[in-house]
């Protein structure tokens, strides 16, 4: 059973590998950190696999943790590339929330 | 009934640590009282360290056998940490312990910015800690974790002017740092790879001239001379220390790149003696020539008197590295050289102190409109002037001693046969001249005729500590018997 | 099949991830040497960083039995001076480029005889900000 | 079985290689980040075939969270200040990153020159091949594992990384937390803490991510703590998740980062390392040594000391993250 775990992972690693072309490609800063948060995905079932292949029960605690910080750079990225708008809206709308003072540097 | 010096040496040295460790962590606690923390700390680490060397040097005719080793936490070697207190490691100390105190009664006068005292007490707490600690260190991988301790704290003190220039070199000085930092890294990975230890005397014993300590020699050797700015490694070094604050340019050259010096003396006494070949000695002595020539003909032709300063750094450590070949000729010269690193920190300090001085009053530190200002401080120009002659090597000044020694030693070089020496002794000789000429380039102005302008008003610890510690460098000459017997304690040294 | 054995023992992770670490450790050096952004400079000496932990875990994973904790702990320790110093120096990188515009490192000895600011007199420098910004004042020629 | 496991290695490798050379060929340094995150994640998987998975845990929650999230703002940051410098105008708001735009030169690197080229290759391969060959020649050893193995009965834990990191080797994981507060002090030394750039995020998406994940990682890093004493984990990674958790509540409201008062922010950062140098002095008077330890103390001390340490990463953490001290330290 566990070969044919290691094979999954195996075939999984192959994905993320593929999956690179759309990181290496783009266009867009949208497709490449999508394409990352992909890999995040995988990287968690490929944890989740070895860690039934290895017999290592410690890699769900990595697995679970891999999960949860992935999200950061996500909203990171959300946070500051914006999320796509309709296209009838101003381009430099002022959201109230950003006209807050500058700090006093 | 007193106990012997023995006994209680262990837990002085630990408490060195403790000592430094803590004035450092009261102070980033507590900034706004930092600047005084930090002046009793400086003052309670002074005298600890004196009286640690009084206890050492008691202790002395057991200590030769061995140095003095401190398990930490109780565990010894291999498994724990083991702090490692020899001859070498306490003449730096003491050397450290001279050179900061100066360093932080200048600074009291020099960063009287409320908001920046915050700033700078606690950085530089951190990096004296981090000295203090990386001349203890008697374990590869913590040595690694104190020159961290050492760049990072180093790297924002370059910094925290937050000026274009200061920053341009601080970014400058973190890349080199940290490859550095790498290289020195990768080197004690592939020695605990070898060997499965980490302790420097452990690893002393087992090494020997095979492929994994040929490249960790070459990837520590390569990092520290980053690190140390030794040619070809050094331009980061003149932008970095020339624009920082004036005690921050004067603990870098004086004691952050002796620091670095220290270690790469200790790896090649210890852990990579077997490499030690002539021919390698040759390589790093003509390295040293070129040092000399080429940081004193930068100094020549700076403008600035930070710059100039600045560039001695190189060529004066180009001395050390022509002391290289000389060592594995002679074995009783490192002694010489160390001495050599001592007076040239104690002095190049204290230039960079009085340079900072200048600075203050003018405003600026162009040399060519600095006459007046040099003119109208006779105390600041006497200081500059003093320790610029215990850095060229005039008699009687600990320089002189220091230069006398290295020339003895490269005559004996010839005497035993070798051509090359003259190249050394020349070197050694012309080094001297060419100090001269750069040092008199500094204080030249101030005996030409012309206006005086004595610029703002300074502080009297800006004016005083730099003669007093350009006084200590001078006088250091008489300390020479006493610092050479020190050194003589160093176990497994020739 | 005395062909296949030595190629297992060849390949073995104690073996093949320490040569995998070596390339990057040699990887991150060519691309410090070769790329002038600070950012990409300092992403090369993370991926140096990286190298040298795989042949310390891979050295640590080497022969028969337990891994070695001792490589471990090292390894930790290690990674968060990394992050640190990395953290630092984007910080760095970042209040360069407010000051000069520019982020990039350019090779060469930088020109040290520009004016430097003395801070034991700049009183506008108490609020902590810093000075005015002086463009392109280092760019290299 | 193990032919799968030489091939995953093989490939894993592979990936490995070939992410951060694409990573430090890339002309365009948002692309050579993305690349920079995908490398900790297969950093990730090569340290649990390695039979690491303490390090494994730190690789995901720092390369996969924290260093990328900083990097990303990171570039925000330089585009913005940019884009400032180049308009005269502060604050304009982020152009659309996909679309053609002057300012994303900013965040390009152009192509190296031609004529580093050979020298550095021939300088990087000499240095790599030198490496390889030394490693190649290195003995199997067994390193320190038996000498630790012998020594844990009287660690006061049962997993061997939290004894070699807090009573072994307590003095370098004393150290390692200072150089983490050290990175804080320069970041801060070099001025107030900036606006994090950012655009406005309308809908409900963002903030119920928030309130659902910060929670969850809140739990998972007192989970983590918690395991450290006999399973993989411990201060440092509990602390990486924290400090995750509190980077996404600033990243939640980067405009209106809550006014950090100076004093407890600073005794925070400091808890960690005070506490760690209180117990170590105390070991050295009590005839333990420096940083020793009573051999029945040593369970509690050491929980003791992990707790604080994993408060001041974590609030360290985020503080590198905002990078420049705030406005209350100055009070």
């Amino acid at each position: 059973m566990s070969a044919f775990y290691l094979a999954a992972a195996l075939f999984l690693l192959a994905t993320i590998l593929l999956g690179l072309i759309r990181v290496l490609r783009g266009p867009g800063s949208g497709d490449r950190m999508l394409a990352a948060q992909l890999f995040g995905t995988t990287g968690v079932t490929i944890l989740l696999l070895l860690s039934m292949a290895l017999g290592e029960s410690a890699l769900v605690d990595v697995a679970l943790v891999f999960a949860l910080l992935a999200v950061v750079a996500a909203v990171a990225f959300v946070r500051q590339h914006g999320l796509p708008e309709p296209p009838d809206t101003p381009v430099h709308r002022q959201h109230p929330e950003d006209r807050g003072p500058r700090d006093d540097r | 009934m007193i106990e012997a010096p023995e006994t209680w040496l262990p837990t002085a040295i630990a408490g060195l640590v403790g000592l430094s460790l803590a004035v450092a962590v009261v102070a980033t606690a507590w900034p706004r009282q930092a600047h005084r923390i930090g002046l009793f700390g400086a003052l309670a680490v002074f005298a600890w360290v004196l009286g640690l060397s009084a206890l050492f040097v008691a202790a002395g005719p057991e200590a030769e056998a061995a140095a003095t080793r401190v398990a930490l936490g109780g565990w010894e070697a291999p498994l724990g940490l083991m702090l490692h207190l020899d001859g070498l490691s306490m003449t730096l100390l003491v050397l450290t312990a001279i050179v900061a105190l100066a360093t932080s009664l200048y600074s009291l006068g020099y960063i009287h910015d409320r908001i920046e005292r915050r700033q700078f007490w606690p950085l530089w707490l951190w990096l004296w800690a981090g000295l203090n600690m990386l001349f203890l260190s008697g374990d590869a991988f913590n040595l690694y974790i104190t020159l961290e301790v050492v760049s990072l704290s180093a790297v924002a003190l370059v910094a925290f002017t937050g000026t274009a220039a200061a920053v341009s070199g601080a970014v400058r000085y973190l890349l080199i740092n940290i490859l550095g930092s790498l290289s020195f890294l990768m080197g004690v990975v592939l020695l605990f790879g070898e060997h499965g230890v980490l302790d420097l005397v452990l690893l002393e014993a087992r090494s020997e001239a095979g492929p994994t300590e040929r490249m960790a020699a070459v990837l520590m050797t390569a990092g520290l001379m980053l690190k140390a700015a030794l040619f070809p490694l050094h331009v980061w070094l003149a932008p970095a220390h020339g624009s920082a604050p004036a005690p921050v340019s004067a603990v870098l050259s004086g004691l952050v790149v002796t620091g670095s010096f220290y270690l790469l003396l200790r790896l090649w006494m210890g852990v990579f003696a077997p490499l030690a070949t002539p021919a390698f000695g040759i390589l790093i002595g003509l390295l040293g020539v070129a040092a000399l020539i080429w940081g004193s003909a930068q100094a020549l032709r700076a403008g600035r008197l930070k710059s100039i300063v600045a560039y001695s750094t190189v060529a004066q450590f180009g001395y050390l590295l022509v002391a290289f070949p000389l060592m594995l000729v002679d074995p009783d010269a490192w002694r010489v050289v160390v001495f050599f690193a001592v007076v040239h920190a104690l002095a190049k300090a204290s230039v960079f102190l009085a340079a900072g001085t200048l600075q203050h009053a003018a405003g600026h530190d162009r040399l060519a409109e600095l006459g007046g200002v040099l003119r109208a401080r006779p105390r600041t120009v006497f200081a500059l002037g003093l320790a610029g002659v215990s850095l060229m090597g005039l008699p009687f000044t600990g320089g002189f001693i220091a230069k006398y020694l290295l020339l003895e030693a490269g005559l004996g070089t010839i005497l035993a046969g070798s051509v090359i020496g003259v190249l050394w002794v020349v070197a050694i000789a012309g080094g001297g001249l060419l100090a001269a000429a750069y040092v008199l380039r500094m204080v030249a102005p101030a005996f030409h005729r012309g206006p005086e302008r004595a610029g703002e008003a300074v502080s009297p610890w800006m004016d005083w500590v730099p003669l007093g510690l350009a006084t200590v460098a001078a006088l250091a000459g008489f300390a020479g018997t006493l610092t050479l017997h020190t050194l003589t304690l160093t176990p497994g040294a020739p | 099949m005395n062909g296949l054995a030595e190629l297992a023992h060849t390949l073995a992770p104690g073996l093949l991830y320490p040569t995998g670490g070596a390339i990057l450790f040699a990887m991150g050096l060519y691309g410090l040497i070769r790329r002038h952004h600070l950012v990409l400079r300092i992403l090369a000496l993370n991926i140096m960083g990286s190298g040298v932990f795989m042949v310390l875990l891979g050295v640590a994973a080497r022969g028969e039995g337990p891994p070695d904790p001792v490589a471990q702990a090292l390894t930790l320790t290690g990674i968060v001076v990394a992050v640190s110093a990395t953290a630092f120096a984007l910080a760095l990188v970042v209040h360069l480029t407010r000051l000069t515009g520019h982020a990039v490192m350019l090779p060469g000895p930088p020109d040290d005889d520009a004016p430097v600011e003395d801070i034991s007199r700049e009183e506008h420098h108490a609020d902590g900000g810093p000075a005015a910004p002086h463009p392109d004042q280092d760019r290299n020629p | 079985m193990s032919l799968l496991l030489v091939i995953f290695d093989l490939v894993l490798l592979a990936g490995i290689i070939g992410v951060a050379w694409r990573c430090l060929a890339s002309t365009d340094l948002f692309r050579a980040v993305v690349l920079f995150i995908t490398f900790g994640l297969l950093l990730a998987l090569a340290w649990v075939r390695l039979e690491a998975p303490d390090i494994a845990l730190a690789e995901a929650a720092i390369g996969a969270g924290i260093t990328g999230a900083l990097l990303l703002v990171t570039l925000e940051r330089l585009r913005s200040i940019m884009a400032e410098r180049h308009s005269g105008r502060p604050h304009t708001p982020p152009p659309d990153p996909s679309g053609p735009h002057a300012l994303l030169r900013a965040l390009h690197d152009p192509p190296p020159e031609r004529h580093s080229f050979f020298p550095a290759l021939i300088f990087a391969l000499v240095v790599g091949s030198l490496l390889v060959t030394a490693l190649w020649h290195q003995p199997q050893s067994t390193g320190l594992e038996p000498v630790v193995d012998a020594h844990m009965d009287v660690s006061g834990v049962d997993h061997p990384i939290t004894a070699v990191l807090l009573n072994f080797r307590a003095y370098d994981t004393f150290l390692e937390l200072a150089i983490v507060l050290i990175a804080l002090l320069g970041a801060w030394s070099l001025g107030r803490h900036d606006l994090i750039p950012a655009r406005p995020a309308p809908g409900p998406i963002l903030p119920g991510t928030l309130r659902l994940l910060v929670p969850v990682a809140i739990v998972t890093g007192v989970y983590v703590l918690w395991a450290g004493s006999h399973a993989p984990g411990g201060a440092f990674q509990a602390g990486a998740i924290l400090g995750a958790a509190g980077i996404l509540l600033v990243l939640a409201r980067p405009r209106q980062l809550p006014m950090a008062p100076g004093i407890p922010l600073r005794l925070g950062i400091t808890a960690g390392v005070a506490l760690f140098l209180l117990v170590g002095l105390y070991g050295l008077g009590a005839g333990h040594g420096f940083l020793g330890y009573a051999d029945a103390w040593a369970y509690p001390l050491i929980i003791l000391i992990e707790v604080a340490a994993t408060l001041s990463i974590a609030l360290t953490l985020v503080a590198l993250f905002v990078a420049g001290r705030p406005a209350g330290d100055d009070a």
